[in-house]
């Protein structure tokens, strides 16, 4: 026992790089390898968003698009491979890959995590997956276009763009990226659990590491699921075993006789089982992120901490028992409706509560309205609208007619779509100082900050109306198909369309002013200095800025406080850092 | 020690302390542990697959005790080689368990011994799985179909027993790894804990099969 | 240092559960000679969850660990249950649909086996 | 100060939204009111909440913006608010939740009285099915699915022969009868959905999935598939009538029944190539788009088409040869016909081969010539 109570990391050997390969490419700094994260999901984040403008462009004004040679199946597997690019390999790769590995050490007072190479492996793996992914353009037939659901039998069965090879490589992709999740998320649960600094208790760690501890914990219960029927998925498709595929007589492909007595509902079951705890995988880092932000910009403590922990530990339990309200009219046994519906109603209150918990922190505040502060605010009412249209959606009688329609895309692109992504560009604006030692160009990032919340609540807001009327969501035409105008696509819909589209274009070109504000500010920013915002928790007190490898000096810092102590009464600063001990 | 420090109220304490929470475990056992409860989601799903698909589909189901009997001194014995792989995997575990205990004592030569026994036994349970899938393929058995019944009969054995015998080669492997890294002396700082990992990985590849045996041939 | 940190415990102990997962194994093997039913089922499932609790608590040193680690490794896997319960549920429902509507025999006799070669 | 006039503006803006714009539910045509009411609670409660919360934080972002004099109050918990918002939102949403579930439960279970037809959806066309005069369906298997039997009856089951088959994207229903929908599907996930109804239901290959309704108002409506299904999911529409009894019952009589079907199967005498053809045109559900009897449905009927002239919409027109055929197939929008939309989508080689093609061609020459149907005579 008395050894135990030692921390390994002191005597803790680090793999000290020399060379620029070593340093920036094969570097197990967990500090370099969020970076290589970071980039390489901002990579494959543009191409989505490439994406999305070409279907956008389709949807919006289909007889153009169709006229520049979009056709269904260049739409089909434009909304596929921007659906999957943005939920797996730039949402849960950035916030857990690019944050996770930045934040985990630096906040809990850690050297680095506790697996170096291991963490080094996991970057490679993952960019290998993306790599297979984009291959999926090269190789015959292109990308798959089966809806990023990949449901079969549809999924595998000629009829659907991209069998011959953009399908393979999706699963191929989606399994390897898995084992790159597995190697760096049991770093990071075993850093959180094992590696933490002297005074680093559970309860004193800042909510951006519980966030993505929990979202951690989650996509390693979650993701074997995945992996599993990504694995039958493949089978099925190469040497047509019938996981699930039942009988099929299908007037395209020849070989689906060959099929007999397998599930498909099976394979949705699995896939929401994985899926429905992912999206939280997406949602609590990002909860965690925004509590730190609001919290130091408005320069007050997070409203009630224990309260936030124990509803993201809630959250993160009842996200594995709500999985079916993806399928209450995928014809699954009728009763569980019952089932499914109370459980996701229930998951509604902790939601609510971290929702409440951030409003009241903005409350007798001192709010500095910097640009993360902006984004912060923004993800706060853009959140409160996609969770209450979740309500909508989780209650399976209200499902029905909505289902399957633009309320639907309205939905879950405001909760987790631009939710998650306003908390990373407010993430990045917060701590790019610290990973640089420079501060962003404010006024870049407050042009950036206005036409993306403003453009991306006029793009998605009015979704929902449509969705009412019954706009089918996955049309790749609405008008053409029916000849003309239809009661749930009427004209005036159309043209709502169109000027949603025009709204994506711009909202969509603005990103690069980002993009141009991250490599400009690198040289050109003003310098920082090691805690910019006035900041407690211990990332911003790393002894240099940037932080060399190994993050500390001799001695690991020994935490006193929780993360929170901001304007406390009868303190000359507004501030206290949390390795600042207490007055006896 | 272990034991006196071990009652309920310690649990509250652990997760309320600062630095670790699983008191006295080393990172790498922290860590396979916490893969191979990420791993027991991966076969709890290949089960319940199975489950359903055998549920689900209206063919008959072929009867496993028959389809893997054996000819032995004259008589059609159910699930003979089975029988056999099973008790070979026990009698790894055991080995394996001794291993742990001799490298805790910091006794090298044994430890190593019963590592490259366990190693040996792994590698005997392979090969009776490859005979085991040579006479199934000789007979008409396939993943996408088979002479008696339902095609997802094929399906799930192969892919069960599959994934469970890729787990073992990789523990051979791995096993005899960290044999030859002992045997170089790369753990002589330590207290040999990484005997105890691989172990763990071990007893869950035996423990994989536990379930397996009970619900793919006995069920 | 070493000797009280790691999983010290008498040989006896690992001979003894080495011996009994032996027994429980044949016993286990045993059933497959029995009619299935219940009774049989009930068995099957309880020889296993007896060899698995051997194994984990002992061989993997479970038992002798901090309750903090064994509930959190034995708590997350409760969801499972979970789904296994709904799975069945599911699965059934799909096989009566198929037997009702498609015809399929609820009760199809089993083809040859190869036992008889 | 920005910040609170945007979250204002936007709270302001969303309820001036909701009750200007023109886009609400279609008119209901069925009897799931209750949907659309637990719809509109579900919308009231949450619409207050937003409002609430929007204006919340409008307020603290003007009154509490940054001064360098003031500072933030230190409140790190409050256990009464907590636990009273807790509370009140543990009563919103069981406010919301209890009609849901009461109305699911109306949903699942059919009342005794409602009869039950049978809707197959296949790649990208539907067909429907009705129980006949026994009010019993045969059993159906995806095995015995071929060109003579389209609906894959079971040729042994006795209960089959009087049902009622239109392998056409149209489908009438009674009004005032509650209707038990028997969805069907031949090789992937479809969904039936009529907005006007508001229920919906995936149909699932390998099992039957179900849904029940009662038509309330009588009009035409569109069918639409609402689950991804592959390349031609947005053509696979249909046209779904609420009748009146009397039209409904001699709509009905006027569809063949599976005994007529059968014995109606092939009068005509066609080549092995053309042959083969038919069974193409089937199994890729043409005939639910092209007419052999002359009634436009979504494309132009194939009656006479061999040989004739067809006027396109760009002006020009052209005479049905091969070549003409083979690429309205492979490219249907190049040379679309008059007063048709480009909504077939293109057959391209990895749909249909080569080979299939060349039977189609055959089998429309021989179908549809005119010399050939004057030498019948």
């Amino acid at each position: 026992m008395a050894q135990a109570e030692i921390p390994y990391q002191e005597s803790m050997e680090l793999h000290h790089p020399h060379s620029w390969v070593t340093k920036y490419w094969y570097s197990q700094d967990h500090k370099v390898i969020a970076i290589q994260y970071g980039i390489t999901a901002m990579a494959v984040g543009l191409v989505a968003l490439v994406l999305s403008w070409i279907m956008r462009m389709q949807i919006g004004f289909p007889e153009t698009g169709a006229a520049w040679g979009i056709t269904p199946d260049i739409y089909y597997q434009s909304i596929t491979m921007h659906g999957m690019i943005m939920v797996i390999y730039l949402l849960t790769a950035f916030l857990l890959g690019s944050f996770g590995n930045y934040l985990i050490p630096l906040m809990l007072g850690a050297r680095d995590m506790v697996f170096p190479f291991v963490n080094m492996i996991s970057y490679h793996v993952y960019l290998l997956s993306v790599i297979v992914l984009l291959l999926g353009y090269v190789l015959p037939g292109g990308p798959t276009g089966a809806g990023w659901t990949l449901y079969p039998p549809q999924a595998i069965l000629s009829g659907t763009p991209g069998v011959d090879w953009g399908i393979i490589t999706m699963l191929g992709s989606l399994a390897i990226f898995i084992v790159a999740f597995t190697m760096g998320g049991l770093n990071y649960v075993t850093t959180i659990l094992q590696a933490r600094t002297r005074g680093m208790t559970l309860m004193r760690m800042p909510l951006s590491v519980w966030g993505i501890f929990a979202a951690t914990v989650l996509g390693l219960l979650a993701f074997p699921a995945l992996f599993v029927s990504a694995v039958m998925m493949l089978l099925d498709k190469l040497i047509h075993t019938s996981f699930f595929m039942p009988a099929i007589a299908s007037a395209f492909d020849a070989a689906a006789t060959q099929y007999d007595g397998g599930s498909p509902l099976l394979f949705q079951h699995l896939f929401w089982f994985f899926g429905h705890p992912e999206v939280y995988i997406v949602a609590l880092p990002a909860f965690g992120v925004v509590s730190d932000l609001l919290s130091v910009h408005a320069r007050k403590n997070i409203f009630g901490y224990r309260m936030m922990v124990w509803a993201i530990v809630a959250i993160g339990v009842l996200s594995f028992i709500v999985w079916a309200h993806h399928m209450y009219v995928a014809g699954m046994h009728p009763y569980f409706g019952f089932f499914f519906a109370t459980t996701t109603l229930i998951i509604a209150v902790p939601t609510a509560i971290k929702v409440y918990n951030w409003t009241i922190t903005l409350w007798r505040a001192n709010i500095k309205f910097t640009v993360p502060m902006l984004f912060a605010i923004s993800f706060v009412i853009t959140f409160v609208v996609g969770g209450l249209t979740g309500l909508f959606l989780g209650n399976v009688i209200v499902d029905v007619p909505l289902s399957d329609t633009y309320f639907v895309v309205a939905h879950f692109h405001m909760v987790m779509g631009v939710s998650p992504i306003l908390v990373i560009f407010g993430g990045i604006y917060h701590w790019y100082p610290k990973i640089t030692g420079r501060m962003l160009n404010d006024t870049i990032g407050k042009w950036h900050f206005w036409v993306t919340a403003i453009g991306t609540y006029l793009i998605y807001f009015p979704m929902h109306y449509l969705g009412f009327v019954g706009t089918p969501r996955r049309y790749y035409d609405n008008v053409l198909a029916s000849g003309g105008e239809s009661a749930f696509y009427p004209e005036s819909a159309a043209l709502l369309n169109a000027g949603i589209s025009i709204t994506a274009f711009v909202v969509g070109a603005f990103q690069f002013l980002f993009i141009y504000n991250l490599v400009v500010s690198y040289w050109r920013g003003r310098e920082a200095g090691p805690n910019p915002w006035g900041a407690t928790s211990l990332e911003w007190r790393t002894p240099q800025t940037p932080p060399i490898h190994g993050n500390w000096g001799d001695q690991l810092p020994t935490v006193h406080r929780w993360a929170y102590d901001f304007s406390v009464p009868g303190e000359k600063e507004d501030f206290i850092p949390q390795d600042v001990p207490r007055q006896a | 020690m272990a034991e006196a420090s071990a009652g309920h109220a310690t649990i509250i304490q652990d997760w309320a302390s600062d630095v670790t929470t699983f008191k006295g475990v080393p990172w790498g056992k922290a860590m396979m542990w916490i893969f191979l409860l990420s791993d027991t989601f991966i076969f709890s799903i290949f089960l319940t697959s199975y489950m359903t698909v055998r549920a689900t589909t209206a063919e008959p189901w072929p009867n496993a005790s028959e389809v893997f009997s054996l000819m032995a001194f004259g008589h059609s014995v159910p699930l003979l080689l089975i029988a056999i792989m099973t008790f070979d995997l026990i009698t790894s575990s055991g080995t394996m368990a001794l291993a742990v205990n001799y490298g805790y004592r910091r006794d090298k030569r044994k430890a190593i011994f019963f590592i490259c026994a366990t190693a040996f036994f792994g590698a005997v349970f392979v090969g009776m799985q490859m005979f085991e899938w040579y006479k199934l393929i000789s007979e008409g058995v396939r993943p996408w179909g088979n002479p008696w019944g339902a095609a997802q009969f094929g399906s799930c054995f192969f892919m069960i027993t599959g994934f469970h015998g890729l787990h073992v080669s990789a523990g051979v492997v791995y096993l005899l790894i960290i044999a030859y890294r002992l045997h170089k002396g790369v753990y002589d700082k330590t207290n040999f804990e990484i005997v105890e990992i691989v172990g763990l990985y071990w007893h869950f590849v035996d423990l994989v099969w536990v379930f397996i045996f009970a619900f793919f041939y006995l069920w | 240092m070493a000797s009280e940190v790691g999983q010290q415990h008498p040989l006896t102990l690992y001979f003894w559960i080495w011996g009994l997962l032996f027994v429980v194994s044949a016993a286990s093997y045993a059933t497959d000679y029995m009619e299935a039913g219940y009774l049989r089922w009930f068995l099957i499932l309880a020889f296993m969850l007896i060899k698995a609790g051997y194994i984990v608590a002992i061989f993997m040193h479970l038992k002798y660990e901090r309750w903090a680690l064994i509930y959190a490794l034995l708590l997350p896997p409760l969801v499972i249950l979970i789904l296994v319960y709904l799975m069945a549920t599911e699965a059934d429902y799909t096989w009566l649909t198929r037997v009702v509507y498609f015809g399929d025999d609820p009760y199809p006799a089993r083809g040859p086996m190869p036992g008889a070669h | 100060m920005a910040v609170a006039i945007f979250l204002l503006v936007l709270v302001v803006g969303s309820v001036v939204f909701t009750f200007v714009s023109p886009w609400w539910f279609t008119d209901i045509a069925s009897n799931w009111g209750t949907i659309d009411t637990t719809v509109l609670i579900t919308f009231w409660v949450c619409g207050v909440v937003f409002v609430a919360v929007g204006l919340f934080m409008a307020y603290s972002t003007w009154k509490f913006r940054h001064q360098e004099d003031s500072r933030a109050e230190y409140e790190p918990e409050n256990s009464r608010l907590e636990w009273a918002l807790t509370i009140v939102t543990t009563i919103g949403v069981a406010l919301m939740l209890a009609p849901g579930l009461i109305v699911w439960e109306d949903y699942v279970n059919v009342p005794d009285d409602a009869q039950e037809f049978e809707v197959l959806a296949k790649q990208w066309t539907w067909a429907f099915r009705f129980p006949g005069e026994d009010g019993k369906f045969g059993t159906v298997h995806v095995r015995n699915i071929n060109v003579d039997n389209p609906f894959g009856m079971n040729p042994d089951d006795p209960n089959g022969a009087d049902d009622v088959l239109i392998n056409r994207n149209e489908v009438h229903l009674p009004i005032n009868q509650p209707f038990k929908a028997l969805l069907r599907s031949n090789d992937v996930l479809h969904d039936f959905w009529v907005p006007e109804i508001r229920a919906k239901m995936d149909a699932v290959p390998g099992m039957i999935t179900y849904f029940w309704f009662e038509p309330t108002k009588v009009g035409k409506y569109d069918i639409l598939c609402a689950e991804l299904c592959g390349r031609g999911h947005y053509t696979m529409r249909g046209e779904f009538f609420i009748d009146t009894q009397e039209d409904f019952d001699s709509w009905l009589a006027a569809q063949p029944t599976w005994e007529q079907m059968q014995a109606g199967i092939s009068p005509k005498v066609y080549s092995a190539l053309a042959r083969r053809g038919r069974e193409v045109a089937d199994t890729q559900g043409c005939f639910a788009c092209h007419s052999l009897d002359g009634s436009q449905v979504v494309g132009p009927t194939w009656q006479g088409l061999w040989g004739s002239e067809r006027q396109l919409t760009d002006g020009s027109s052209v005479t049905v040869d091969e070549p003409y055929i083979i690429e309205s197939i492979r490219e249907p929008a190049v040379q679309l016909v008059e007063g048709f939309a480009p909504v077939m989508i293109p057959y391209g080689a990895d749909l249909i081969s080569d080979d299939d093609v060349e039977a189609l061609v055959a089998y429309l020459r021989e179908e549809t010539s005119p010399e050939e149907e004057a030498a019948e005579e």
